[in-house]
């Protein structure tokens, strides 16, 4: 370890001293191969974003007993999280009600299937979630898969520029793939190099370029979760659940040293 | 400010352009030398550039902080009087992120507490026909 | 129950960092580009960046927190130094590479 | 720039505009007009469409039917009819161009074919609240109330039906009542020291109107302070906060330093806020 981290070290600090052999490459290089990535690099991630914002998952409609029943899974969540802020014989009087209530499965909706739990995999829902994190995803994917076939397709077989910094001899088969030179130093690489770098690092163009279209989606944020996505319990194990919890739960209320408290804090 | 602001950003991008370009011909023009003249290996950036260059990248991040306003605000309701903070960013603790709202007579819990889908609406105009009567009357 | 200093508006909380990352990505993306017109190679490009991105970090606590991060910030040392480092690295490297192969 | 765009936004988020009177109506009307006129970059795509959807509101509120049917008719022909918005916006557009009567029908079919099998969580909630709003006219408050419960059944997280009861309960004066939807309010709402502010007011009266024993009157006045003192500890230049801190604690034996404190944070608001909390702030510390 100890020395891997000394000779990256020296590898650094003598990188600039090191007898480079200079290449000269044609200056069109950097006008009909660097910029043409950059810019198609830059171009795609705006483009995504807009997609990204287009196929973004509509809210599903669901039956209205379906949200009933979902909210008042969540009413006791909020109780359980918080009742701090009730004195204790609110919170006695809310937990008796939501325990009775939930215990009770007054809410529950009826499933038509009888007693058959539905298969994971026929379920509409689970489904439907599926294919929106798909979506999210592919967006992400193909782009870059084609961009990355794109500058191995076109620009390949050529040195497109010096990097300002050395680099061990293991990133050469990497970064100079395509360019048959047995010798040549690591530095001197090739155009999906490039992509690589700026893959990694045009995360802040971004944000400079897109810095004002991020509020698009103020208004999904406002939405409670709704029960039910793929992998989650069904509804009725939940409620028993929260009824157990709720029977154990000790309020320890926020009022028991206000005075105290405010006094420290103003005075 | 924020003027300012934009026109150190506008120069500053104009030092670093020009000290780029003039850092590219200089390597185009050393390029030209036969590699081991004394003067290729011995070679460094004119100084001019070079603080040109620096000169811009200093001059861009003060315009960055430049960039940042203190904050202000009208007041919802009443006489509007610009109120000026002495502050660049909003505090996060909840009782004093709250101070402003107070100031400004605002209630961030409004969609709930001002209950405004169960407002009626005939009143409302009811109310807004009798406002328009008496102005109209203290006009003639 | 948490105590009431833990209790923040998280809206400010977002916010204030994204002013903060605004500023970090300018600033990352023109110390790269200066970098690569001054024709730095390894260790001083390198240098360059550590000693902008704190700079910069001390200059937005000075200037704009007016030397109270704590008020505007969960956990100052971490939400200022460390959380955007690699991503400015990264950003610079790309800057400073391109115009280091531009210009050069 | 920044300020006033912050101020429409306020006033649009809070839904303050609600509460105004004619002339800040008006006024507000006109400067929102102005303000969208000038075509602010920073001004969002969300943002712009909330602006929007006031200016509709502040259109039906001032008699301006034409232009709230051409705003609507903008808003349709950019975002479609489905969406929970458009329906209130419809439901209003029916009530002044046609009469309550087509709103309710329009509501009411609307739920029956579509909603209850099919919706958002937004959209059956906020008809139902319009339905109740658009009927209260011509029914009780009792009968408002029990149409708020039956809502309150289906949809148990929604604080401001919970609010809304807790104001008919008030002025029914059934104080007990209002207080446990206020406490609704407060657990769903955590940080909501408005609601803390006003429970502890309406504590307030409780003890003051209802409650006969002097032992009984002083629990709750005593929890009356701690809702009050909640409210405080959340926002600290809270005037309404700190009057009712005064106020209770000065009815409360032994809560001296309290009053002493909150006397001098309202001297505070007194010499350092706004034109309008200053002169109720000296108000109250006049009276106490």
């Amino acid at each position: 370890m100890a020395l891997s981290v000394w000779s990256v070290w020296s590898l650094i600090t003598a990188g600039s001293a090191g007898a480079v052999a200079e290449l000269t490459l044609d200056p069109k290089l950097k006008y009909w191969v660097l910029l043409p990535i950059s810019i198609v690099m830059v171009l795609t991630g705006i483009l995504r974003q807009y997609i990204m914002d287009l196929i973004a998952p509509n809210t599903k409609g669901v039956p209205r007993v379906k949200l009933t029943e979902s909210q008042w899974i969540y009413k006791a969540q909020a109780l359980l999280a918080n009742g701090s802020n009730l004195s204790a014989e609110a919170f006695q009087l809310r937990k008796e009600h939501l325990i009775e209530v939930l215990a009770g499965g007054k809410y529950l909706v009826k499933l038509n299937t009888d007693g058959q739990a539905p298969s994971p995999l026929s379920d509409p829902n689970l489904s439907e979630n599926m294919f929106s994190m798909a979506k999210g995803n592919l967006a992400n994917f193909i782009p870059q898969t084609i961009i990355m076939w794109w500058v191995n397709h076109f620009f390949a077989g050529f040195v497109l520029m010096k990097l300002p910094f050395p680099l061990t001899p293991r990133f050469k088969e990497m970064l100079q793939s395509g360019v048959m030179t047995a010798d040549l130093d690591v530095r001197w690489v090739s155009s999906i190099s490039w992509y690589f770098i700026s893959v990694l690092g045009l995360n802040p163009v971004y944000n400079l370029l897109l810095s004002d279209t991020e509020s698009i989606d103020i208004n999904a944020a406002q939405q409670p979760p709704t029960m039910g996505g793929p992998g989650e319990p069904q509804p009725e194990a939940v409620m028993k659940g929260l009824a157990n919890d709720l029977t154990i739960a000790e309020n320890e209320s926020c009022f028991d040293d206000i005075e105290q408290r405010v006094l420290e804090k103003y005075s | 400010m924020a003027l300012l602001s934009t026109i150190l950003i506008l120069f500053s991008s104009a030092l670093i352009l020009h000290s780029g370009f003039s850092s590219h011909e200089f390597h185009q023009l050393l390029k030209s030398l036969p590699q081991d003249s004394h003067s290729y290996l011995g070679h460094q950036l004119p100084k001019d550039i070079q603080y040109e260059a620096i000169a811009g990248i200093i001059t861009f991040t003060i315009a960055v902080f430049f960039s940042f306003k203190k904050l202000t605000y009208y007041p919802l309701q009443g006489p509007q009087k610009l109120i000026t903070l002495n502050h660049y960013l909003h505090e996060i603790r909840m009782n004093k992120a709250t101070n402003v709202d107070n100031l400004i007579g605002n209630d961030p819990y409004g969609e709930i507490n001002h209950t405004p889908n169960f407002i009626d609406i005939h009143a409302k105009r009811e109310e807004t026909k009798r406002w328009l009567e008496q102005n109209d009357k203290k006009e003639i | 129950m948490s105590s009431i200093d833990e209790i923040t508006s998280s809206d400010y909380v977002l916010g204030n960092k994204k002013s903060l990352l605004w500023v970090q990505d300018s600033t990352a993306l023109v110390f790269g580009i200066g970098a690569g017109i001054l024709q730095l190679e390894s260790f001083k490009g390198f240098a360059m960046f550590v000693v902008g991105y704190l700079s910069v970090a001390l200059l937005y606590i000075i200037w704009i927190c007016r030397l109270q991060p704590a008020k505007y910030y969960q956990s100052p040392i971490n939400d200022i130094f460390i959380e955007s480092f690699v991503r400015e690295l990264t950003g610079y490297v790309m800057a400073w590479t391109f115009s280091y192969a531009l210009v050069g | 720039m920044d300020a006033i765009r912050g101020r429409y936004i306020s006033i649009c988020t809070s839904k303050v505009y609600t509460q105004f009177s004619p002339e800040e109506l008006m006024e507000l009307n006109d400067g929102c007009k102005r303000y969208m006129q000038l075509k602010d970059p920073s001004l969002g795509q969300a943002q712009y469409f909330s602006l929007m959807e006031m200016l509709f509101y502040l259109a039906v509120y001032l008699c301006k039917d034409v232009e709230a049917q051409v705003l609507y008719n903008t808003f349709r022909d950019r975002l479609g009819e489905d969406s929970p918005r458009l329906y209130g916006m419809k439901s209003t557009l029916l009530q002044i161009n046609e009469s309550d009567s087509a709103a309710v029908e329009f509501i009411e079919k609307l739920i029956k074919e579509r909603l209850e099998v099919d919706t958002d969580s937004i959209s059956y909630l906020l008809l139902q609240k319009r339905l109740i709003a658009i009927q209260s006219k011509n029914h009780d408050k009792e009968w408002v109330v029990r149409q708020l419960l039956n809502l309150i059944e289906k949809f148990p997280i929604d604080p401001e039906i919970w609010w809304f009861a807790a104001q008919n309960y008030f002025e029914l004066g059934q104080f007990e009542r209002a207080v446990y939807c206020l406490e609704e309010v407060i657990q769903l709402t955590p940080f909501n020291y408005v609601a803390s502010a006003r429970l502890a007011e309406v504590l307030y009266y409780k003890s003051m109107r209802v409650d006969k024993s002097v032992a009984k009157t002083k629990a709750t006045l005593q929890n009356a302070l701690n809702n009050a003192l909640r409210s405080v500890e959340l926002s600290e230049n809270y005037l309404k906060g700190w009057s009712l801190v005064a106020l209770t604690s000065s009815k409360l034996d032994g809560k001296n330093k309290i009053l002493q404190l909150a006397k001098s944070k309202l001297q505070i608001i007194a010499n350092g806020s706004n034109a309008q909390n200053k002169v109720t702030a000296e108000l109250i510390l006049k009276s106490i």
